[in-house]
């Protein structure tokens, strides 16, 4: 097979004291849906924060659409077509709902409004609250503003880091619904999860992570089955 | 009773300083508040700011004047504060550079700012001593009155005089539209919110592809503009002197908290709060009282609340009371 | 000959910190009129130390103070500038050290009582006698009621306490008595409050470059009062180049002596490149020359042993002594003679220490400081 | 450099610092400098217990300092029987008066029902009691104020050991405090900031214009000087010490300021140690832990069962207590209470500056900090006229620019000092010694 | 016993809480549920005093408390943990849970100094408990760790972790659940049946996992709009038509189109 479209290949690193990662490989195939799994601490966000470049690795290497980018900033990455909703502080508390989308698009130079019905037609309560500052929101709504902003990129990759957090049942739904529906028009998805089991099921691929390094890797059906994954890790 | 001449002593007195005084506070707070709003620290560095932005002007204008370039009946002063602000847009990009660049990298806290541009403060003071002295320069030319005490009392044949001032009109006019402009900058325009992203959550407004150093940039050259404009037009109205424009900074400060850091509206509001109740607690009523009550009851005292002793403990007083009951400042202000 | 190290103490940085090259200046001048006669002390030179006091902070002072008098072993002080900092400085640094002060500008009534083993000497006189002055000056031009204004500190309020006494004992009328702080941004209030009480004149005593100028122009701006009387604080060229004829017919009193002394001063002064005219420049300049005659005089650049001449120079018999004569001068007390120092500003010690106090009566015509008379 | 050793390397290089100066310009300066350090560490010391502590952000440290300086003239000079005999129960019955009529209008805001006919009673209630007390205050104030204008005029104090004010000052700082923190704590950050700021230039205002009370911008000299610190003039005439300072080869005036100074020290010294000793201990235990969570997260700390505003009262007034003890020492060495010399840049940014360049949230921090930048800020002044030299150095005589430079030499203090704190905290963004 | 009566909470002019009515018995372990905005977090910070209530009462075993501070609420029993994690970022992970209990002798500035040896004492025996916690929770090896330095889930952890410190009348979680793996989450479940059961800790959850839900708690409120929508058991309100409709959804969407996209 050729090169996933992104990879983040045997990264290494931390915060500036121990390594949190230890040769950890993550990669996503256009239009495919990766999951990552793994017990607290583990290392998810670490190694997604890694592949976004906000950590300094000090082995490995990430590559987008077969161009290394292991040096690009943040910003650099997000103007390449990379999308990122961090697990916290991922909205900005003291603007509205509206003005939270309008910065997800802030790359964009064109005419963002019909992305923009989408994000309302996919979470109506924003809309409502579309004039609202996004930090007198609900948890879950604000997770709703998060993924919002990220859909506001039209990113060709998509990062979501524990999504679900906190959203509603019928809300999850929806969303994983529409994470399907994403990957379908050809953007990859690569995202953490808790509520493993729903996430696992869409998926096309998944990790478990334990302590900074790949403990399995398979499609999400496997894992979904190997019994040993499902105890340790999912829950039963 | 003379209810003309009471109103005129009012606004003669009262009203007309105040109004001005609290226009210059204004534009100074609209800086404060901007660097506070967007880099999320108290600059202490601003009133040398407007000093440096008020020097370069100074010379600039002087080479003007001794080209023979004049303004007409507006101050030559006008004519070279493009010149200040350029100056002083290139001294603080350089500061930036050098100095808090390097902070907001390691994601100082906001205290550690505070001291920083503490530092800056005292480089910039020295800095401007160097340029331009230690004395009183006064720059004002053309017109100076629209409405000289004199030409009022002979027009009019009230007792009273009135006097208004070209500068203090300056003043209040481009204070107005300076926080139009900057409301409209900030809540409309791409670039003004995505400068509100980037002070909310640093590091999403980078996931968000927002360029820091762009808004870094921005906003230090808005900052630079509003710094020069409102030190010009107080020196013009005042006069120039390094050490005053340090004064400066705290009846600023004041300003921009009580109106409500970070906002722009608040910063005027506050501006004319900390005027007002320095022009009027301490206004000895007698004269308006003189005029109005009929002769039997003309009022011994002065009439006054509190003596000017305490003009800075009553302006102060109404500052803390005013937080108590708006806790941050009149128009709901950040807080870090 | 030696080297002998000489302090100025003022405030470099501060409220006050643009009277200040002035005040040096004209210190320099006297120390360098004596270094280069060659006749001090068998050829000794001066050098100066400085010493920043800020005029302000009593701390700041005595540390700086400190430095000059114990590392560099200065022998004699002119300063300091301001009266807190000067009683501060002189109860810390200089009497414990034995050390002569000469204080060209610290006028506070206060000053004039401090216990001071001879160590301490003023060129400037008490305000206490410049109120005095300034009702006499009011009442021979017919003022009835004024308002009075003062910078508020020991200064400002000691000079407008002991005005205002002297003012109403002679049946005058002041109308308010309001202190302004200095360094402000606007004196709207002070002067909305001093134009409600009225008066047919303002007494203005401040600092020119402080708010006494803020004063000046709120109250010509706002049309509350157009005539002014200024003492000492306020006779600056300032007043001349902010407000010109705009403030004509006001008037001022400082400390000041008519005739050569001044005259020759302000020559020197201008031959210098400094304006003579800055305040307490001139008593800067006699501060310096006193200590050095007194060194002569005494044979010694000991304090200890010369503090006791200081007052033998100022108010001796014999040869009158004026600015840019302090060679003549050492060469009569290097002969053995006696000289009586008049300086720039006719000094004549009073109560042992300070200047009797002759001042100067100058009004604003055309835009001009002009002087009127000495009184 | 690891964190053991840090503190060690920073204490010896200050420590140089001193030493250096000893070297070049004398023990007498040097000790001067380090009085001063010692008093502005302890009021860095204060300030941290409010900031590092509890993140309260005073920036009126200033009025405490001066409260501290007037518990000294209230301790320390005798009364003035003549003003006492003018006015002296009128002023104290106008100010009992005074305070009645508040205390009066804050209880029947209480305790009477609610309405219109409340507001009233209590307009008029206040009314009565002020007017009132302008009757009997100020004819008492302008009696006291015309005993002897130039050289009392005012009540004086009370005549006893100065030491007595240094916990004088800490308690009238402490009472300050209290009134303070009970209306302004529930502010925050820059708003709790400007509302100290604004009642400390208050409490200034106070000092300035009440001349009654402590001369106001008159001044009171003359402060006697604490139990064991010596006079230089007595000491110079004491035999058995000229003697001794012979041996030690000094002259009189060099050996009795040192030891003047040395006393100080003393003082000083021990008084520093004490505080720093109970502070620590205190931030060692629960207590500290407490503190620290509630500096971290109000609303936690609070769910958690901590009453964070008794917390937040209890270190505001423990702070400026400190502060004010330091006023009081401050005042006592200098001799004298200067109204107008206090200024919010030197006695509040400049303590925030030692707190932040020591480390804020680190007591030894405080010590460092305040040891280190009053001697810059002393030593800058001589250090600018140096650096002013240096750059000259190469430039012909008479040239203009050299002129120019060397005349602003005495101007460039502050410059020098703001160049050193961006240095110092370039290389050391979290302070010389962060909290750990 | 809680009992909430008529509880309003306005934002402005949002109804955020509009009239609930509610009782959470003695040893329940009820459970809250409802879609997002429903008002559970804002009801839950008006009982334990973190907001005032605009109107309406809430009563503990009788006693009225609406508007109580809540240090004064947690002395009389009443915890609860935080929807989004409010760790004390600068303390250690240990620190944080040792500051809890209250009424230590150390947190008495007298005793600072001169009760040294007792507050010794007190501290091993913090410690020791505070460790036990840890062990728990499976994060042992951060009790040396800084707060702010741990991940999303672990701060969580940290959250319950607090509550364990004291003996509790009554719990309010706040989505301990969300972003904790649910392997551990299946633990702190049976801990919480287990404080239930053996120590008689009241419990109040929020939580949007309805396995969960499922498992611990009985009755069920399900609240929307800011009014209590339905109440009983999992089962019946699991079956509630309305409850369907706003809060559980069909979940067979996403099921029926991922077949389509791969079948
Ligand atoms: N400070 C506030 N100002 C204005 N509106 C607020 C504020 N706090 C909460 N709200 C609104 O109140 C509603 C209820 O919020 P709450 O946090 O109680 O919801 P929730 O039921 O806990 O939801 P979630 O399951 O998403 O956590 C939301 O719509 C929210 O937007
Ligand atoms: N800012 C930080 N500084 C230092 N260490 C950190 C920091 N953030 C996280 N860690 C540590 O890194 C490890 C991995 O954290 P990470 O946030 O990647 O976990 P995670 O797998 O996302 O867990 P969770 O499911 O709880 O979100 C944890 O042990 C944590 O203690
Ligand atoms: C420089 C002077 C105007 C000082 C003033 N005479 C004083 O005593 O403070
Ligand atoms: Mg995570
Ligand atoms: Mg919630």
């Amino acid at each position: 097979m050729a090169e996933p479209f992104l990879i983040g290949e045997n990264m290494t690193g931390g915060y500036g004291g121990a390594d949190i990662l230890h040769g950890c490989t993550l990669a996503v195939e256009r239009g495919e849906i990766a999951v990552i799994v793994g017990p607290n601490g583990a290392g998810k966000s670490t190694a997604m924060k890694a592949v976004f470049g906000m950590l300094n690795l000090r082995e490995g290497a990430v590559r987008f659409d077969g161009e290394d980018i292991t040096r690009l900033s943040p910003q650099d990455r997000v103007v390449k077509g990379m999308g990122f909703v961090p697990q916290t502080h991922n909205i900005f508390t003291s603007m509205s709902v509206e003005e939270n989308l309008e910065m997800g698009a802030f790359i964009r130079r064109d005419d963002f409004r019909d992305t923009m019905a989408q994000v309302y037609d996919l979470f109506p309560i924003l809309k409502e609250k579309r004039n609202q500052p996004a930090g007198e929101l609900s948890g879950g709504q604000r997770q709703q503003v998060a993924v919002g902003r990220a859909l506001m990129t039209r990113p060709k990759v998509l990062m979501l880091d524990e999504p679900t957090a906190g959203v509603s049942p019928i809300v999850m739904d929806e969303l994983f619904d529409r994470i399907i529906e994403i990957a379908r028009t050809g953007i990859s998805i690569l995202m953490v999860e808790q509520n493993a089991r729903q996430a696992l099921e869409i998926a096309d691929k998944g990790y478990v992570l334990v302590q900074g390094a790949n403990r399995f890797t398979d499609t999400g059906k496997a894992l979904m089955a190997d019994p040993e994954v499902r105890r340790s890790f999912l829950g039963g | 009773m003379d209810i003309l001449n009471a109103f005129v002593a009012l606004l003669n007195f009262v009203v007309i300083p105040g109004a001005t005084y609290g226009a210059q506070l204004a534009l100074g707070a609209l800086g404060v508040t901007l660097v506070y709003g967007i880099l999320r620290f108290s600059n202490f560095a601003h009133g040398d700011t407007m000093a440096f932005g008020t020097a370069a002007t100074i010379l600039v204008t002087w080479g003007l004047t001794a080209a023979g370039i004049t303004f007409g009946p507006l101050p030559t002063a006008l004519l070279a504060l493009p010149f200040g602000i350029a100056a002083t847009i290139a001294l603080l990009l350089g500061t930036d550079r050098l100095v808090y660049r390097f902070y907001r990298r390691v994601k100082a806290a906001p205290v550690i700012f505070v001291m920083v541009s503490m530092g800056v403060m005292f480089v910039m003071n020295g800095l401007n001593r160097f340029i331009i002295g230690v004395g009183d320069i006064n720059f004002v030319d053309g017109e100076r009155f629209l409405i000289t005490a004199k030409g009022f009392r002979d027009a009019t044949g009230l007792a009273e005089p009135l006097a208004l001032r070209m500068t203090q009109v300056i003043t209040l006019v481009t204070a107005a539209i300076a926080v139009a402009l900057l409301f409209w900058f900030l809540n409309r325009t791409r670039t003004g919110k995505s400068m509100r992203a980037f002070s909310d959550n640093e590091d999403l407004a980078l996931l968000s592809g927002i360029n820091p150093d762009h808004v870094v940039r921005v906003t230090w050259m808005i900052v630079a503009a509003l710094a020069t404009t409102a030190g010009v037009l107080y020196g013009l109205d005042k006069s120039f002197k390094a050490f005053t424009y340090f004064q400066l900074l705290l009846p600023i400060f004041a300003s921009a908290v009580v109106g409500g850091l970070g906002n722009p509206v608040g910063a005027i509001a506050g501006g004319f709060v900390i005027a007002f109740s320095e022009v009027t607690v301490t206004y000895a009523w007698k004269k308006v009282a003189t005029y109005l009550l009929p002769e039997s009851l003309a009022p011994e005292g002065l009439m006054q609340l509190m003596g000017t002793d305490y003009k800075f403990a009553v302006s102060f007083a109404i500052l803390v009371v005013v937080l108590l009951i708006r806790p941050t400042g009149i128009f709901k202000g950040k807080s870090v | 000959g030696e080297v002998i190290p000489m302090g100025i103490s003022i405030g470099y940085t501060g409220p006050l910190e643009s009277m200040a090259p002035g005040m040096t200046a004209a210190a320099e001048m006297a120390f360098k009129e004596v270094s280069d006669s060659g006749l001090l002390l068998d050829g000794s030179t001066i050098t100066t130390h400085k010493a920043d006091t800020t005029c302000i902070d009593a701390a700041a002072a005595t540390a700086a103070m400190e430095r000059i008098v114990t590392s560099d072993k200065v022998r004699g002080i002119v300063g300091g500038m301001c009266s807190g900092e000067t009683t501060a400085t002189l109860q810390n640094v200089a009497m414990p050290n034995g050390v002569v002060m000469i204080a060209p500008s610290a006028t506070s009534p206060a000053l004039s009582t401090i216990e001071a083993n001879d160590l301490f000497y003023r060129t400037s006189p008490s305000d206490a006698r410049q109120g005095v002055v300034m009702a006499e000056v009011l009442q021979e031009r017919g003022f009835k009621t004024v308002a009075v204004t003062y910078t508020n500190n020991d200064y400002g309020k000691g000079l407008a306490d002991a005005f205002q006494a002297a003012f109403e004992a002679i049946g005058g009328k002041v109308t308010i008595n309001a202190p302004h702080e200095d360094g402000k941004a606007d004196y709207s209030a002070e002067v909305g409050a001093l134009a409600a009480a009225g008066g047919d004149l303002l007494v203005l005593a401040g600092y020119v470059d402080q708010g006494g100028s803020g004063i000046i122009r709120g109250s010509l701006d706002s049309g509350a009062f157009d005539k002014f009387l200024f003492p000492d604080g306020m006779v600056g060229t300032p007043l001349e180049t902010n407000f010109g004829t705009q403030i004509d017919g006001s008037f001022g009193t400082n400390p000041a002596s008519e005739g050569e002394g001044r005259d020759k001063f302000m020559e020197l002064a201008k031959a210098a490149g400094f304006d003579g005219n800055s305040a307490f420049a001139a008593e800067s300049y006699d501060a310096a020359a006193l200590m050095m005659l007194a060194m002569a005089k005494a044979k010694s650049s000991d304090p200890a042993v010369y503090k006791k001449e200081i007052l033998n120079i100022a108010n001796g018999e014999g040869e009158k002594i004026y600015p840019g004569e302090l060679a003549k001068a050492l060469e009569i007390l290097n002969n053995g003679g006696t000289v009586d120092y008049e300086g720039a500003t006719s000094v004549t010690f009073v109560n042992g220490r300070e200047s009797a106090g002759s001042y100067r009566e100058t009004e604003m015509k055309d835009g001009k400081l002009t002087v009127v008379k000495y009184r | 450099m690891s964190a053991r050793l840090r503190p060690v390397l920073l204490f010896g290089a200050v420590a140089l610092l001193y030493l250096a100066t000893a070297y070049v310009y004398g023990w007498n300066l040097t000790l001067a400098i380090v009085n001063m350090g010692l008093i502005g560490a302890i009021m860095a010391l204060g300030v941290n217990m409010q900031w590092g502590y509890a993140g309260l952000f005073n920036i009126g440290i200033m009025g405490f300092v001066a409260l501290g300086g007037l518990a000294a003239v209230l301790v320390s000079i005798p009364p003035v029987p003549e003003a006492w005999a003018a006015g002296g129960m009128g002023i104290l019955l106008g100010l009992l008066i005074g305070a009645a009529t508040i205390a009066g209008a804050v209880l029947m805001w209480k305790k009477l029902p609610p309405g219109k006919l409340r507001g009233l009673v209590i307009v008029a209630f206040l009314i009565v009691g002020f007017w009132l007390y302008g009757r009997i205050f100020s004819p008492a104030v302008s009696a006291v104020e015309a005993v002897n204008p130039a050289g009392t005029g005012f009540l004086g104090g009370m005549g006893l050991p100065v030491l007595f004010a240094w916990p004088a000052g800490g308690l009238l700082a402490a009472g300050a405090a209290w009134i303070i923190g009970k209306t302004a704590l529930g502010l925050r950050s820059d708003y709790l900031a400007i509302a100290t700021l604004g009642i400390s230039e208050i409490i200034i205002a106070i000092l300035k214009n009440e001349d009654w009370l402590n001369r106001g911008v008159k001044n009171v000299i003359g402060i006697p000087r604490p139990w064991p610190v010596p006079y230089e003039v007595e000491l110079q005439q004491d035999q058995g010490f000229l003697a001794w300072a012979a041996d030690w080869g000094a002259s009189a005036a060099t050996a009795s300021s040192i030891i003047v100074k040395l006393s100080y020290a003393g003082l000083f010294l021990a008084v520093l140690l004490l505080l720093i000793t109970l502070v620590e201990l205190s931030w060692r235990s629960p207590w500290g832990r407490m503190m620290r969570a509630i500096r971290d997260n109000e609303v936690s700390a609070a769910a958690m069962g901590k009453d964070v505003t008794r917390r937040h009262l209890q270190i505001f007034v423990l702070g400026s207590a400190v502060v004010g003890v330091a006023g009081a020492m401050m005042t006592t060495l200098d001799g004298q209470l200067t109204p107008g010399s206090y200024q919010p840049l030197r006695f509040t940014f400049l303590i925030w500056v030692m707190v932040i360049v020591g480390g804020s949230g680190n007591n030894w921090g405080s010590l460092l900090g305040g040891m280190l930048i009053w001697w810059l800020w002393i030593m800058v002044e001589p250090m600018g006229i140096w650096l002013m030299q240096m750059i000259t150095a190469g430039m012909a005589d008479g040239y203009w620019l050299k002129k120019h430079l060397i005349d602003s030499a005495a101007h460039m203090r502050m410059l020098t000092m703001g160049i050193i704190l961006l240095l110092v905290l370039r290389f050391s963004p979290r302070g010389l010694l962060p909290e750990k | 016993m809680i009992v909430v009566e008529n509880l309003h909470r306005h934002f402005g002019g949002f109804h955020a809480v509009d009239g609930a009515s509610l009782t959470i018995e003695t040893g329940s372990i009820t459970g809250l549920i409802g879609p997002n905005g429903a008002g559970k977090t804002t009801l839950f910070n008006v009982i334990a005093g973190r907001l005032p209530p605009t109107s309406g009462r809430v009563t503990m075993a009788g006693e009225d408390i609406s508007g109580l501070p809540p240090h004064v609420l947690f002395h009389k029993g009443l915890l609860r943990t935080f929807q989004i994690a409010h760790e004390f970022g600068s303390m250690t992970v240990r620190e944080n849970l040792m500051m809890v209990p209250p009424g230590q002798s150390g947190e008495t500035l007298w005793n600072t100094w001169f009760g040294r040896k007792r507050i010794a004492g007190e501290e091993r025996a913090l410690r020791a408990k505070a460790d036990e916690v840890l062990e728990f929770l499976t994060i042992s090896h951060l009790a040396d760790q800084k707060a702010s330095q741990i991940s999303g889930g672990q701060k969580k952890l940290v959250e319950l972790g607090r509550t364990m410190m004291v003996d509790a009348k009554i719990v309010f979680l706040d989505e301990v659940g969300a972003g904790v793996n649910r392997t551990l989450l299946n633990t702190i479940g049976d801990a919480i049946l287990r404080l239930n059961r053996e120590r008689g800790y009241t419990f109040c959850v929020i939580e949007h996992d309805m396995d969960f839900i499922a498992r611990l708690c009985n009755p069920v409120i399900v609240m929307a709009e800011g009014k209590v929508l339905a109440q009983g058991t999992v089962d019946e309100v699991k079956n509630d038509e309305r409850v369907i409709e706003a809060y559980l959804g069909t979940g067979l969407k996403n099921k029926v189109k991922d077949e389509a996209a791969h079948g």
